[in-house]
């Protein structure tokens, strides 16, 4: 089915995009920034407003679509990628966003992401990993470091977390991204480029959860030390990172190290960065950096084309009309095998042989 | 020998063996040429656990049982006059339901040391008393069947045996006075790639019909005449085609896509497996990852303005629960089909039950109530899920379609009904920005307006947690959730102005009443006519909508002295009954994976009316 | 002026404010007073949504309720006496609770434009006639703390509004003469790293208290004499504690280690919270990826051979029903605790509901009955844990435990029990394997044996298929099925042989019962032993035992003319007990996400004695 | 807890561990010869019959448990893992399997393997991966192949699969490894391997479904082509694969490629094998191999060392008994904060004051 709305799109500001609902986090929550972004990146997508549609899980970060003035769905713990996948094979026009928190996302509806991803439903996945659970009030997530002391983990958690976009890799989507809620334009930017993406676009944002898991990004969200800590990934440029710009990534066997040089000459054989990288092993290695060992890579990890799911649903129907007619209610009740009684009592066979 | 002919007006028969034995195919020919003959025909599969097991065991033994009749002919599972046993294990499994003094037909070549040993016989009932009450025909079919085909060019010799089916086929044929044309003809058309086997097949059919013919086993042949059917255009339709059917035949009516979102389960996946053949009449199926996920899936298109229907059995409904909680709160059409099985757990999965029916009303966090439907007949699948989606889109609320696994493998001719009268079912998707609101409602039906995502001007937020009344918004107000909670119950309650009154088969009142839903319908309805005309006050009263009830139902349950449940569960909706109208109403609970059969029916109902135990 | 005393045997207190106004500490300070002073004491927490409101809203409203007596209090929950209002927001939703001509204490300083906009207030309440029902007594309390704590030194002046609530808790230690002494010695303790918030907190308290004795504003100070309290040691509890504690004894009494597998869920997490805090009584928990993995743990622990819990609240519970099938065709011993909030749906997750009884009754595929335990107080959900266990190991059984948010939360002084009065529970672990059969079963308790792996001898198979009788082999056999469906609700039937008899409160007999379960227990009781002395005809009976009913259940009810049944659902229990007994009981519903008060009980009962409405 | 049994360990034989439940699969079907494997090796382990446990889900694999005379548990769809975790919690001293197939484990129970892969429960997970649903009679899976005809995909399945070896690596996995239903010998080999490693082990096994979806694997099926097909990982041995050993696998950029030599003088850039490479680059790239561009690995792809969940929660306990002393009823009870209450109704606060 395909929706219609006027033709021309009229040119939308950001409060266009602001509900009348008052906003509901903690003061200081990373969640503001992030719904900043969005609201600022919204009007320069070129969509109409009715064609957004939000649909978030539970958590804090869930409560999202109350605050944008789109369509909106709060659905249930862990299953807002179901929800979304049902819309979007209804309508393959609308533009979809799925808001979800590392609990939503990777504990309850792990199987939900990884089964959305591989199908390649063309909607954006934004992930607010703030590694705690905050609406239950602090217990650790998957994405939790091991040891964690929380709510339910007094002495420490026991479980080695999940990384996010390995887990989006390895599930196969096509499009991976990390950006921080201390970044606003960053945010922007890959919010942009994960809707322009045709394709399931996963993006985790790297979130502060005020309350119950404080400083959890410190490393890369202080602006002071974040040139140090992070590297940000930019299509066929070097990986270059440092104050200084006099730091950067090279490939020793199966893997990457970090050189250090003068900026003014950099070495020729620094890893460059391609999100469409033949081999996704680029991209995974990616994935595995972590501070200190290693600066964070900010940015697309990796973006590669396949048929989207709704798009091939739709095709094999619109081949089937093509082949078979459009059905219609008298096809549809008589079959194939049908016979006649008639006013005798005699049965006659109207079409070939049931074999 | 003088060939005598007794005429009968309705005969059940059973064909039972190996699931390696062809059980299925010989029930299908037989049925397609008493169809064509002209009887009325029903079937019913019983099929093994649902992997295969050994050759020769109990759980691996198939059925295919065929009701044809002169009459009108309400349930294909009733009691067996003729037993086909191809092994000890089939007769093993069966005899039990056999009628008194029915007809049993046995391989005798398969009556052997190992084979009876894995069915658990001691002895060989063949050769003991324990068959005394039945006519027993002891045939070697085995033997027979081969020297029949032996010669035949090119035979694969592996394969001798795989005709045996048809030997008892044909032999089932004379009996019953079929015509083997129509089988003949399908022989030839199937195999038509491989001349032996359609040799093969045609000498087994042929031989054992002629076997049969002049063995002079049989003291007489019986003929069941041609029923007076109704002139029409005809088709064979299972309880899941039927339904498949009925939810695209909504969509045509209602002129709006059809969604289907299942993952497969016993014995609902044939829905799935059908709907995925319509779409070049432009239906969607979502095969999605699990049950939660297809429900989610489900809701999802629904809010996207599609016709959504979800199915699955008794363990994926329970799956199901919480995301149907906030299909309820978010007030959004759908059909969720669940095709019962038997239970708890696992259960038995390829048998059928009625023990869904208090999960179908409370499998939910808090008071939420949807409305439910249970279709009554394999026929009546397609008309239930057309009224299914009708109230649906009408009342914007989830309707639960209760189905069994009984209904989703019965087989029934059918009689296609004239397009016409088939009436459209309005859908209207709002589009007017106007005095909108997410949560302002119809006076009549209280449905909140559809507002799909992609309208201009009707953005709006929905979701799980307590809405304020007209706005929608997330309210904590204690009044408005009370509120809230009550007009969810009076969307349900409202219904019942959009239903069909009870109607009462029998006797109009006087001293039983039987009360049933469902898959018992058929055998039911039967055993209260036949006591009826045996002159005892018998009524039957069905009931398609449970929740909400029939306006009438109190009236018409206050007409009979006594009131009986009966039920394949062991008292769901006797206990609902009870509840609503303080009426000390008898139960009548079998579970035991099977439907009822008419003669436990009337038993009961002559118990009852004998003041008995 | 001089002062006077009025004398009251009981008052609760309600302080609201903002979520960021320390409502739940002051409450808390108010309690100690309390307790040490010698009365009863029994608190109830309300907090606002599960996520932060903006600041002055409606939904950002935290509440602390205190009830406290000299006599033997059994509800916290009861419509205040006092209310004390920290802005509009706190004003506007409490308001509608007070007892007519109850004592309404605000900061007036709060109750301007923007916060009186925020609160949904046109006008200034104050101002107009809308609380001339109440005694209202306006304090500038944001005035009055700056004045008085601004010179201290070293104050940080971002934080001197926070003292406020300490100045409000000073005039309620005044009104209600309570020594000031805990709390300062409380206060030094707490903040001892700074001296500056030290000073600044008790000189808001103090000024609160001498404001209110000199300030002339109160007609008359309230005493509440110390309560004829039982010698013991006592401690504080909440529901969710004594759930927790109980399911630690449990443990220790049988000797068997405690496993907790849950997912967290309001208002079931500190179970969860508690649980993992008692380590070193080798208690293990396992917090799980979602409630089916919470459960699966579980029933995994309960095959290991432990006592094996898992908890959740409503929605939770209805994603946990197929697994929970398992346990029951597996008869594996477990506790489920279902602390329930308000849905559907969502619903309202941080507020108290009784709706899902029929869930726990009805929420699985098939037939799968369970043991249901509600307990009725905060303290007895220590009791009901160990129950819970006793019956699950000795009768091979999953129980279902229904808790609730306002037993959850509410809090009261326990006098702990003798240990030597806590029953050992006996656990065996199969360990003969003569003629041992996974399914032969106690001939009692219809138990089977608990055969764990590692046991040498015993290795045998168990799953979700219907199991033959003895062997607990897979059995597709019909009469087997229904042997086992009621065998397995014989199971539960046979606990009645093991539960307490109901006990009448009140009227043994005569014109009214009030029949109840769960957390509405303290209301229901006083409001029948109030009436019961005023003259009336009216008695009190408790369910703690949902399933199996107890016996003397129907003997019970037979006594009364009328049986009226409260709940806060839309009638649940209501129709069990319709359906069991035939008797047309009187359904009393609340759906608000609150508890009964006694007046509205009273009420109710009036007006069936009176015939009316 | 902890089960004693009788000191010494008899010595079993296969037929020890085969049941008296009649085997119900369809003739022919590759879950024969898996059982076979299983039951051979099982008496090799020195592990005593009544120490194994086998857990299982629905599907036609997971009627796995009745025909091994163990413990056996035959659960529900999707959630052996959470039973399987539950039970080993409780007694770390079992040796636990969990059966399971490709629609019980990555479709329903995709989200219970991830956690319990993370989490290291020391269990063995045997994946009977027939690229098919068999028990509902052959619907496609999580792993059947984009375009597959099926019952519920008349007209091919639009979905792209998950690998399930690479699913394992993102979740963390400490071994994981592949095998075939068609080489008993390194099948056994595989699951004493998997058994003896103290973590979680992931074990694919390619299984044929000879009813719904016959010769799914059959390029490594087959005897006769099978040395070209597959290349068999051996711990530190290069990457050798060929009829006559006359090809190889080595490293381009962050990649493989094929090279073919003279077998006599293999080329000394070979890629070696090494299973606990330090970084898991190496056996994430191997599970991207696939047939016919690159040889199918068989084998055990990565095995590391992590602490196992259950240890950890054991641990926990210890310390915390051994830090505050084993809890009684008595401490339990009184908690920090009660009072007396007299005979003359007086008060008295007994512990520290609670702040
Ligand atoms: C079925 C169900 N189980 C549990 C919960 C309770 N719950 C709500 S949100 C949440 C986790 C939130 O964590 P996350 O997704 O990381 O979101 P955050 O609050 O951190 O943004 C949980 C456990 C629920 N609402 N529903
Ligand atoms: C909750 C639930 N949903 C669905 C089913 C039906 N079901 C049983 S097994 C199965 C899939 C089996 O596929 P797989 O795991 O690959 O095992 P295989 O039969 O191929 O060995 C399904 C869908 C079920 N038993 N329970
Ligand atoms: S609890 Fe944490 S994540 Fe939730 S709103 Fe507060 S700061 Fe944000
Ligand atoms: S259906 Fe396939 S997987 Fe199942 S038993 Fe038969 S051959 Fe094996
Ligand atoms: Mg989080
Ligand atoms: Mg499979």
């Amino acid at each position: 089915m395909t929706l219609t709305h006027s033709g021309r799109i009229p040119v939308l500001k950001k409060k266009d995009f602001e509900s009348d609902q008052e906003v509901r986090w903690c003061p200081g929550c990373g969640d503001y920034a992030i719904l900043a972004a969005f609201l600022k990146t919204l009007p320069t997508l070129g969509i109409p407003r009715e064609n957004h549609a939000i649909i978030s899980g539970i958590g804090c970060a869930a409560r999202f679509p109350y605050y944008v003035n789109t369509y909106g769905f709060h659905t249930i713990h862990g299953r807002a990628p179901t929800i979304a996948s049902g819309l979007k094979s209804a309508n393959p026009d609308l533009t979809v966003w799925i808001i979800t928190g590392d609990g939503d996302a990777l504990s309850i509806g792990g199987n939900h992401l990884l089964h959305c991803l591989r199908r390649n439903m063309n909607v954006n996945i934004l992930l607010f990993n703030n590694r705690i659970y905050g609406l239950t009030k602090g217990q650790y997530s998957p994405t939790s470091e091991k040891g964690k002391v929380t709510k339910s983990t007094p002495l420490g958690s026991i479980e080695s977390p999940v990384n996010p976009l390995r887990f989006a890799m390895a599930s196969e989507a096509t499009f991976v991204a990390r950006t921080m809620d201390s970044d606003l334009r960053h945010m922007s930017d890959t919010i942009r480029r994960a809707q322009r993406h045709k394709g399931v676009s996963f993006v985790e944002i790297m979130q502060n959860c005020i309350i119950f898991n404080n400083g959890t990004w410190k490393p890369v969200s202080e602006k002071k030390t974040r040139a140090e800590t992070t590297v940000t990934l930019e299509q066929n440029k070097p990986l270059i990172f440092g104050q200084k710009l006099d730091k950067g990534l090279r490939l020793k066997g199966l893997g990457a190290e970090v050189v250090e040089f003068d900026p003014e000459t950099p070495p020729s054989d620094l890893l460059v960065h391609d999100v469409a990288s033949p081999s996704s092993l680029h991209a995974y290695m990616l994935t595995e950096f972590d501070y200190p060992e290693m600066p964070i890579p900010i940015g697309v990890f990796r973006q590669v084309e396949r048929p989207t799911y709704e798009d091939s649903l739709h095709e094999q129907n619109r081949i089937a009309i093509e082949n078979k007619g459009k059905g219609d209610l008298k096809s549809l009740l008589h079959g194939t095998n049908t016979w006649e009684v008639n006013a005798d009592g005699e049965e006659i066979r109207n079409d070939a042989v049931d074999v | 020998m003088v060939k005598t002919v007794e005429s009968r007006q309705s005969i059940v028969i059973r064909f039972a063996g190996d699931s390696g034995d062809g059980m299925q195919l010989t029930g299908n020919r037989f049925t397609d040429a008493s169809a064509l003959f002209g009887n009325d025909v029903s079937t019913f599969p019983d099929y093994p656990a649902e992997i295969r097991a050994p050759a020769g065991t109990l759980p691996g033994v198939s059925g295919f049982q065929v009701n044809f009749s002169s009459l009108d002919i309400r349930t294909p599972g009733d009691a067996p006059d003729v037993l086909v046993a191809m092994n000890p294990a089939a007769l093993k499994v069966n005899i039990k339901d056999l009628k008194r003094g029915g007809i049993v037909i046995v391989n005798k070549d398969t009556f052997t040391g190992p084979n009876l040993k894995k069915a658990g016989y001691d002895g060989n009932p063949l050769d003991d008393a324990s068959l005394d009450n039945y006519q027993l025909h002891s045939i070697p079919i085995t033997t027979l069947n081969s020297n029949a085909v032996r010669d035949i060019p090119d035979l694969n010799r592996a394969f001798i045996n795989r005709s045996c089916n048809l030997f008892a086929l044909g032999v089932t044929f004379w009996l019953f006075d079929r015509p083997i044309d129509s089988t003949v003809k399908w022989i030839e058309q199937k195999f038509k790639k491989f001349p032996a086997v359609v040799a093969q097949n045609l000498k087994a059919l042929k031989t054992g019909f002629y076997y049969a013919e002049t063995a002079e086993m049989f003291p007489s042949q019986y003929v069941v005449e041609p029923a007076k059917i109704q002139p029409g255009t005809y088709r064979e339709i299972t309880g899941n085609e039927a339904t498949a059917i009925g939810l695209v035949a909504a969509s045509l009516l209602a002129d709006t896509q059809l969604f289907y979102g299942s993952y497969p389960i016993t014995p609902a996946s044939d829905v799935l497996h059908h709907l995925s053949k319509y779409k070049n009449y432009n239906v969607m199926t979502f095969q999605a990852e699990d049950e939660i996920a297809a429900v989610g899936v489900t809701i999802g298109a629904a809010y996207g303005g599609l016709i959504a229907a979800t199915g699955t059995s008794g363990p994926g409904l329970a799956l199901k629960g919480e995301a149907l909680g906030l299909a309820v709160m978010t007030e959004l059409p759908m059909v969720v089909v669940n095709v019962q099985r038997g239970g708890p757990s696992t259960g038995l999965p390829t048998k059928t039950e009625q023990s869904d029916l208090l999960q179908a009303f409370f499998g939910r966090n808090g008071e939420c109530p949807m409305v439910i439907i249970a279709p009554k007949s394999p026929i009546d699948c397609f008309h239930a899920a057309i009224d299914a989606v009708r109230i649906a889109v009408k009342y914007m609320v989830p309707v639960l379609y209760l189905s069994d696994g009984y209904l989703a493998n019965g087989m029934e001719p059918w009689c296609l009904p004239e397009i016409e009268d088939l009436p459209k079912i309005p859908v209207t998707h709002r589009t007017d920005p106007n005095e909108y609101f997410p949560y302002i409602r119809d006076t009549e039906t209280l449905a909140r307006p559809w507002a799909i995502p992609g309208t201009p001007g009707l953005e709006h937020r929905i979701g799980g947690l307590e809405k304020a009344e007209i706005t929608g918004n997330v309210s904590y107000d204690p009044d408005n959730h009370q509120k809230m909670c009550l007009i969810r119950q009076e969307k349900i309650d409202r219904v019942a102005n959009d239903i069909e009154d009870l109607e009462i088969r029998g006797a109009e009142e006087g001293d039983v009443l039987l009360l049933t839903w469902g898959g018992t319908y058929g055998a039911c309805l039967s055993a209260c006519l036949q006591l009826h005309e045996e002159g005892h006050s018998v009524g039957h009263a069905h009931l398609r909508w449970l929740n909400p009830f029939p306006k009438n139902l109190e009236a018409v349950l206050r007409k009979f002295k006594t009131v009986i449940v009966p039920e394949l569960n062991l008292g769901q909706l006797n206990m609902l009954i009870r509840a609503r109208f303080l009426i000390d109403t008898v139960p009548f609970n079998k579970v035991k994976g099977k439907p009822f059969m008419i003669a436990e029916v009337k038993e009961k109902v002559l118990e009852v009316l004998g003041g008995g135990k």
